[in-house]
């Protein structure tokens, strides 16, 4: 029971993680129809930038704001320069479905490899902003800490700001409109281009969010991330890219059948494990938990 | 203007021009030297491996971030053959498509109700997840490999025919007749279908098109290509192993496919040289231009992705989209 | 133009959308060589009775009877075999092919040669075959001269012809046309009357369209759809003095013309 | 000079020049009917008029001001709204939600809500079905709500593409009569393009009859009904 | 088959050109990238104080980002277009399996120098004629580790951790060699290594009571392995495998002293920071007059020691060296060779494996590896069945301002 218990924990704090990766996907996603796979260089980009505070500062708390602006800064950059032009020409045709995978695919090539040029692929390391060491209860010490704490909550938070936004707000309306039919709603006054512009900061910042977050429990380096962006990208697929709450649960389905199966199955099927996973729910759901209706024909 | 007898004329240039086309690339490989001929192998193999993505997402319209896992899957059918039945080499080949395209059915009848980015995710999880299995399985060689022999050059081609020269041969050859097939396979009534259920599937299915029959269909081609690609690949470097099946060699095949502009076979020679030859290129560049240490290492990963973002931006319909424009200014 | 066989023969067909009934207990015949309207209020459920027949929707209750034969609610893909060809609202053509390419790819169920030939580059005649198809359609609605423009750069009655000859060339006994003359102009829809009375010769029409003139010229019969309820059928002269018509679709204006 | 002023106004596609020449005017608070038959260039003048489309070259003035470089974002700011032919809804929203765009940038939030109101009065099957996705309504039931959208954003000048386009002949009247309503409630300038000629004329104060992009006539809208060479070539009947 | 085995490639009267293929980006990069700098650095002390035999050394660098394909196509331009003398340092057994077998680097007979991988295979000389290895087997580090283990911790529950691939698979078979037993085993797909996997790891070990566990697997997963141990309050005795155990890099990665001292290590190398070793203490010099000061780790150890040996092998090829020339040089004279490890140098006449032996220690509250006694006591072996022995090999003296004059 206590070894059930703490796989779920293990899974819990694992999930929380893939989770605010696949939140940052999901926000790009619903405000321009775009799998941003560029969002790992970005998170990395800003972290690295955190990480420079923090080396000046000794601040955690100083480099976490620092980096979301950074984060949403250069999301907001990246549409403007890239991502605009690429909606003009590439929106139609055969085209239309793979051009913005490979351009984001090369913007991540591109800021790895500017990170690298600054700040080399040494592994790199900042301070914890809180313990790491698992809540203590008698003797028993869980595989929960404060800064899985720290990550469950703010996955949550993150999770129902934007979907307030998102559901609630004129800028949320605006934001879908914006992403399926942009002449539409240039016609309903919508500024389509700014809107557009503040969802890939939106993304950018909580990117930065998931980078912040994740590096003291591991490490940082230009490649950090990677593996992050793909467990993220299948959690958002889980969850079914349309919804903020379905990315949170997509990361934690992952987290935490990950985790039974290294536990309980053998420890070195990580890889497949997502794979099977993935199947399974798109099998059942092809367009994932919580994915958009079915729509009609004609 | 295109006459009545357009397809029948097309298929007689076909007929002509692709023997040519192996003849020329016969000479070429004569007159240059063992580098070239290495790469030209290795232009060959992509040119296959970029046909199987026009054919998966420029025509019926599927993406695939998953291509290189359906390599590898070929790859390893074909050393598992040439080691447990020892089969001739040119076997192995048909082993590998086989393998790979059955694969491929099955992946394609899951994968044939998702769409977009769906399916992207999927074949992205698969190109992770897949090449791992090797270290589960002894048999599989693990992280070491297989060695895959295609053996040497047999021996009336002469003591100065390279090993280069003859992977160079097989594998141009394969691609040769990969391409010719595949122009056959796409402007018959498959690529017809294929292309209106990709802008229209609804549409598709009212002109008596089985839209899931035909996209499983297109999946199993499009791995059966992979998995010869895998093949060829693996016979460069004489040896299967995961890590010559990365997650980013499926973006490289995509990549490629969007360079030759996605939807034209023609185009696949394109992406292939281009993704043979950045790699040299921007090394090269990067030597050139020097720097400190970091700089440099990192100077070709960025010099490739800018290339790849202003190829995007600029030219998102491939070469040909340009040639086009071109031709009807100048009318 | 009564016949005692009929063609195709819907008995009450329901559909439901959830809580919503988008068709309630409809039953509705046609007949070879009829011209059959199919009006009503906008969302009265007449594209919906489509999509059952044509397998787009799935269908809460009823049956299918087609050359007086029982089927089950076909899959969309088993319409042609069924000789029924439908067009859809709007234009439904395929965007990035030719027009030529358009009309063949009605002619699917004709095709022959299989994945070895079609390869192997074997399948000339059949290609062949499927071209003569298609341009024989293409002649029907005047449009052979355009075959090998691509449909994007067609004029918007062009492609409404276009969609025709697409579901002509599979030689239909059963023609079902969504809204043909939706956004033409007066000489278009002129035309597409006498093209419609031109096609009853050689197989049953079941019409759908919100323009008068083109229903009360072509149709022989009517049937009145309203929240997915039959509330009239009849000759034309019938049902456009049917108050309840009048009331629910028609208006009192609008019979004039 | 206040009003909508048209001079010499050119608009082409690549070779094509789909408007040519083209002047025209309509006053303030009045009803103009632009006919003509399918490819006369009415839906390209409409998207240039709400700034969707640039001009080759003329000048467009809107109550003294030119629009011809405007962005449509702005200019429905001011007051200018286009329903266009047919594809105005986005489909992946509800019927509530593409309402509610069409007051998302208004400040006036009461009037919003009561011109919401309405709109679902106008079109009662649109408060049926206020949660479906725009995607799941009939041809027609779209056409209603991208007009209802329309008339939320409370226009100064609206620009109206075929709205009878796909629906019931009663709904037509209702429409044309609500858009008549409007117009003489709310001081409301209207250009009507239309397929549908003489439903169009008959509610219109001024007719303006183009064909292949050029300005064919033009004249009060009785004065065009009655004209016996347009009724045959143009008007259809 | 016509190569020409006594080529002169890349050699002219003043300069000898070598090439490496290593990862410079990519997952693999860290650690790595650093090598080719250091080789450099050291060579271009060679260059300045005459180079070799007047000729200065270059050494062209590709990058090959840890891929078989791109390491065969990058030592295929090194070979056919930069037309190198020698590869040196080459990395990655999947990559040097696919490098030798298709570019074919016997038969070109390119000399290929100072592998740095533990993969045994490259042992046969008759398959990899032109092939030397330098580092121990893995198979020998989990043989001489078990022999450690049953020595020191006698009736402990002993625990390993271990990549799930051929690394691992070595090491499985040397701790089978030296029979030991493992009261539980926990492997981990390569690349799956976090903080997150490693809290499995660790609650698999707890739950199984090990006292003493065996990290063999790379620094990412060690870090992460020893820094979640001390998170959940787990203690135990670890004993770090040679890949994994560079404390330069485990700081880096964010495992603190307190949790790295005590652990237990295993080299052939001295630690780098111990500046009482005179090998170095001059390599640190190099380092910072030729290597801009960069962190003085195991890599820049690893490749400047690489770089002398190398030296010390074209110096024994004679004034007119020649491909063949060099491999035969490397048989007769190698196993003198000066060089900073501390196990012996095996080379001879078909035996082309350089070090065969490894010392241990344990880390201290500064994150040095301090050899355990004191002195160092290296254990030597094969990747046979062969007997594991103390060593009594006393490495040369350091050359005369670290310059070869064999
Ligand atoms: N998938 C669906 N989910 C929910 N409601 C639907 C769906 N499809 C259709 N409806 C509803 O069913 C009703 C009938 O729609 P249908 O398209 O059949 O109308 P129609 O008679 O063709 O109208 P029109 O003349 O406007 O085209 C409409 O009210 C529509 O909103
Ligand atoms: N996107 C486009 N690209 C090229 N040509 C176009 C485009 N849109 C319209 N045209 C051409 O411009 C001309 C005018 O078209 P427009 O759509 O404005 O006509 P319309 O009067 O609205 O016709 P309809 O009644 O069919 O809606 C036509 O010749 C048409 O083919
Ligand atoms: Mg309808
Ligand atoms: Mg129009």
């Amino acid at each position: 029971m206590e070894r059930l218990f703490n796989t779920i924990l293990i899974g819990v704090s694992g999930g929380s993680i893939y989770s605010l990766m696949a939140l940052a996907l999901v926000l790009v996603w619903r405000s321009t129809r775009v799998v941003n796979f560029a969002q790992a260089g970005q998170a990395i980009l800003s972290t690295y930038i955190g990480y420079e505070v923090i080396t000046h500062t000794d601040n955690y708390w100083l480099a976490f704001p620092i980096a979301l602006v950074a984060g949403a800064l250069t999301g907001a950059l990246i549409d403007i320069l890239m991502v605009r032009t690429l909606m003009k020409r590439a929106h139609s045709g055969p085209v239309a479905g793979i051009a913005p995978v490979i351009a984001t695919l090369g913007l991540l090539g591109l800021i790895r490899a500017i990170v690298g040029m600054i700040w080399g692929g040494d592994l790199r390391q900042f301070k914890l902003p809180v313990s790491n060491h698992g809540f203590t209860f008698g003797h028993n010490t869980i595989p929960f800490a404060p800064i899985n704490l720290l990550i469950v909550v703010t996955t949550v938070v993150v999770m129902l700001i934007f979907s307030v936004i998102f559901q609630r707000t004129n800028l949320g309306l605006s934001l879908r409109a914006s992403a399926y039919q942009p002449e539409i709603a240039r016609l309903a006054g919508i500024r389509v281009d700014l809107t557009r512009t503040i969802g890939w900061a939106f993304a950018g910042a909580a990117g930065a969010v998931a980078g912040m977050l994740v590096t003291p429990t591991n490490y940082l380096s230009p490649n950090s991330l990677d593996l992050l962006l793909v467990s993220g990208f299948v959690a958002a697929v889980i969850g079914g890219l349309e919804s903020l709450v379905g990315a949170a649960v997509g990361g934690l389905i992952l987290g935490i059948s990950l985790a039974l199966v290294l536990e309980y199955i053998s420890s070195s099927l990580a890889f497949p494990v997502a794979f099977v996973v993935l199947i399974a729910v798109l099998l059942v759901k092809p367009s994932g938990l919580i994915g958009a209706k079915r729509t009609r024909h004609a | 203007m295109r006459n009545f007898l357009g397809h029948s004329s097309r298929r007689l240039k076909a007929a002509i021009a692709f023997p040519l086309i192996g003849l020329a690339l016969f000479l070429l490989s004569n007159r240059v030297d063992e580098l070239r001929v290495y790469q030209g192998a290795n232009v060959a193999v992509f040119v296959v491996a970029i046909i199987s993505i026009i054919l998966l997402t420029g025509y019926s319209g599927q993406i695939s971030l998953g291509h290189g896992a359906l390599m590898a899957v070929g790859a390893y059918a074909a050393v598992l053959s040439q080691i447990y039945w020892h089969l001739p080499v040119i076997l192995t080949f048909f082993v590998a498509v086989l393998a790979a395209a059955g694969f491929g059915a099955i992946l394609g009848s899951a994968a044939g109700r998702l769409t977009g980015p769906y399916l992207a995710g999927t074949t992205l999880a698969l190109a992770v997840g897949l090449p791992s299995l090797a270290n589960q399985f002894g048999f599989l060689g693990g992280e070491q490999g297989l060695n895959y022999d295609v053996g040497l050059p047999p021996a009336w081609l002469g003591a100065d025919f390279t090993q280069y020269k003859w992977f160079f041969w097989i594998s141009g050859l394969a691609a040769l007749i990969i391409t010719w097939l595949s122009f056959n396979l796409l402007g018959s009534h498959y690529g017809r279908n294929w292309r209106a259920l990709r802008s229209n599937p609804t549409a598709a299915a009212l002109m008596g098109i089985h839209v899931g029959r035909s996209k499983v269909l297109a999946f199993t081609v499009s791995s059966g290509l992979a998995g010869l690609a895998g093949a060829l690949l693996a016979m460069t470097i004489s040896l299967v192993t995961p890590s010559a099946f990365p997650t980013s060699l499926s973006f490289s095949i995509v990549t490629g496919a969007v360079l030759a502009g996605v939807t034209l076979l023609t185009g696949s020679i394109v992406g292939a040289v281009v993704l043979v030859a950045i790699p040299e290129i921007t090394g090269a560049l990067a030597t050139h231009l020097g720097g400190s240490e970091k700089v440099t290492s990192n100077l070709p990963g960025l010099l490739t992705s800018v290339l790849l973002i202003v190829a995007v931006l600029l030219f998102p319909n491939g070469p040909q989209a340009i040639m086009k424009r071109t031709r009807k200014s100048s009318q | 133009m009564e016949s005692n066989s009929t063609l195709l023969s819907i008995q009450n067909l329901s559909v439901n959308f959830g809580g919503l009934k988008a068709l309630s207990h409809v039953s509705l015949d046609l007949h070879p060589g009829e011209v059959v309207g199919l009006i009503g209020p906008n969302g009265a459920g007449k594209t919906t009775l489509f999509n059952a027949v044509s397998g787009l929707v799935d269908v809460e209750s009823g049956s299918l009877r087609v050359h007086d034969q029982d089927r089950p609610w076909p899959k969309p893909h088993d319409l042609v075999d069924l000789g029924i060809s439908r067009t859809l609202q709007g234009v439904g053509l395929f965007p990035d092919l030719t027009v030529l390419e358009n009309v063949m790819l009605g002619a699917t169920k004709f095709v022959e040669s299989g994945f070895i030939r079609a390869s192997l580059g074997f399948d000339a005649r059949d290609e062949a075959r499927l071209r003569t198809r298609a341009m024989n359609a293409l002649e029907r609605v005047y449009a052979a001269g355009i075959a090998h423009r691509p449909v994007e750069s067609l004029p918007y009655p062009t492609t409404k012809r276009v969609a025709i000859a697409r579901a002509l060339v599979s030689e239909p006994k059963i023609l079902l046309l969504d809204e043909p003359a939706g956004g033409l102009g007066a000489q278009d829809i002129d035309w597409m009357n006498g093209l419609i009375r031109n096609l009853s010769e050689n197989c049953a029409i079941l019409l759908v369209e919100h323009h008068m003139d083109v229903v009360m010229s072509v149709c022989h019969r009517l049937y009145v759809l309203n929240f997915g309820e039959v509330i009239a059928h009849g000759s034309v002269h019938e049902v456009r003095q049917n108050p309840a018509v009048i009331a629910a679709y028609l208006g009192s204006g609008a019979v004039s013309a | 000079m206040s009003g909508l002023v048209i001079s010499e106004l050119n608009i082409s596609h690549g070779a094509i020049r789909a408007v040519n020449d083209l002047s025209f005017t309509v006053k303030p608070g009045e009803l103009a009917a632009v006919i003509g038959s399918n490819g006369a260039g009415k839906t390209t003048l409409l998207r240039t008029l709400s700034g969707l489309k640039s001009a080759h070259s003329g000048s467009v003035e809107w109550n003294g001001q030119s629009i011809l470089r405007k962005k449509p974002e702005d200019l429905v700011r001011s007051g200018i709204v286009h329903v266009s032919d047919g594809k105005s809804v986005i489909p992946e929203l509800t019927v509530k939600e593409n309402l509610a765009l069409g007051g998302i940038w208004r400040k006036d939030k009461k009037d919003v809500a009561l011109a919401t109101a309405e709109a679902i009065e106008l079109f009662p099957r649109l408060g049926e079905r206020m949660q479906q996705s725009a995607d799941t309504l009939s041809g027609g039931e779209r056409q209603m709500l991208a007009i209802g959208r329309a008339l939320i954003a409370r226009p100064k000048l609206l620009l109206l593409d075929e709205p009878s386009l796909g629906l019931a002949p009663l709904v037509i009247d209702q429409i044309f009569q609500a858009i008549k309503a409007l117009r003489d409630r709310h001081n409301l300038t209207v250009v009507l393009v239309e397929q549908n000629a003489m439903g169009a004329l008959r509610i219109a104060d001024i007719g303006i009859i183009i064909n292949l992009g050029k300005l064919v006539a033009s004249g009060p809208a009785h004065e065009l009904i009655d004209n016996p060479s347009l009724r045959a070539a143009y008007l259809g009947y | 088959q016509a190569f020409n085995v006594h080529t002169t490639d890349g050699v002219t009267p003043t300069t000898i050109k070598l090439g490496i293929t290593i990862p410079l980006t990519g997952s693999a990069a860290p650690g790595y990238n650093k090598i080719p700098a250091a080789m450099i650095a050291y060579f271009n002390y060679v260059n300045d104080n005459g180079g070799v035999n007047g000729r200065k050394i270059q050494l062209v660098v590709k990058d090959d980002a840890y891929l078989p394909t791109l390491a065969v196509a990058k030592t295929n331009e090194l070979i056919l277009k930069d037309k190198v003398f020698a590869v040196i340092g080459a990395l990655g057994t999947a990559n040097h399996i696919a490098v030798s077998k298709s570019v074919n680097l016997g038969r070109r007979g390119v000399p290929d120098l100072f592998l740095n991988t533990g993969f045994s295979g490259f042992a046969d000389a008759k398959k990899y004629p032109t092939t030397f290895s330098l580092f121990p087997s893995y198979i020998m580090e989990a043989k001489i580790m078990g022999q450690y283990l049953k020595d020191k911790f006698p009736g402990k529950k002993l625990g390993l951790i271990y990549q799930a691939d051929d690394f691992g698979t070595d090491a499985l078979a040397g701790f089978k060699q030296a029979g030991t037993n493992f009261a539980v085993k926990v492997s981990y797909a390569s690349g799956s290594q976090s903080a997150q996997t490693a809290a499995g790891w660790v609650s698999k070990l707890k739950t199984a009571g090990a006292e003493v566990v065996v990290m063999f697997g790379v620094t990412t997963a060690s870090g992460a392995a020893l820094a979640t141990s001390a998170a959940l309050g787990y203690k135990a005795q670890w004993i770090l495998g040679s890949v994994g155990g560079d404390a330069t890099t485990l700081k880096a990665v964010g495992v603190p002293a307190v949790v790295l001292t005590g652990a237990i290590g295993a080299s052939f190398l001295p630690a780098p920071t111990d500046t009482s070793d005179p090998y170095v203490a001059f390599f640190q010099g190099i380092n910072t007059k030729y290597n801009g000061g960069a962190v003085f780790d195991n890599n820049v150890l690893v490749g400047m020691n690489t770089a002398m040996m190398t030296v010390q092998a074209l110096r024994a090829a004679g004034s007119n060296p020649t491909q063949k020339g060099l491999v035969a040089a490397l048989e007769s004279k190698g196993s003198t060779f000066a060089s900073a490890g501390l196990a012996p140098l095996n080379y001879a006449k078909g035996v082309h494996v350089g070090y065969n032996g490894y010392w241990f220690g344990s880390y201290n509250s500064s994150g040095e590896l301090k050899p355990v006694g004191g002195d160092y006591s290296v254990y030597t072996t094969d990747s046979g069945a062969g007997a594991i022995v103390k060593s009594t090999y006393v490495r040369p003296a350091l050359p005369a301002n670290g310059l070869p004059t064999n």
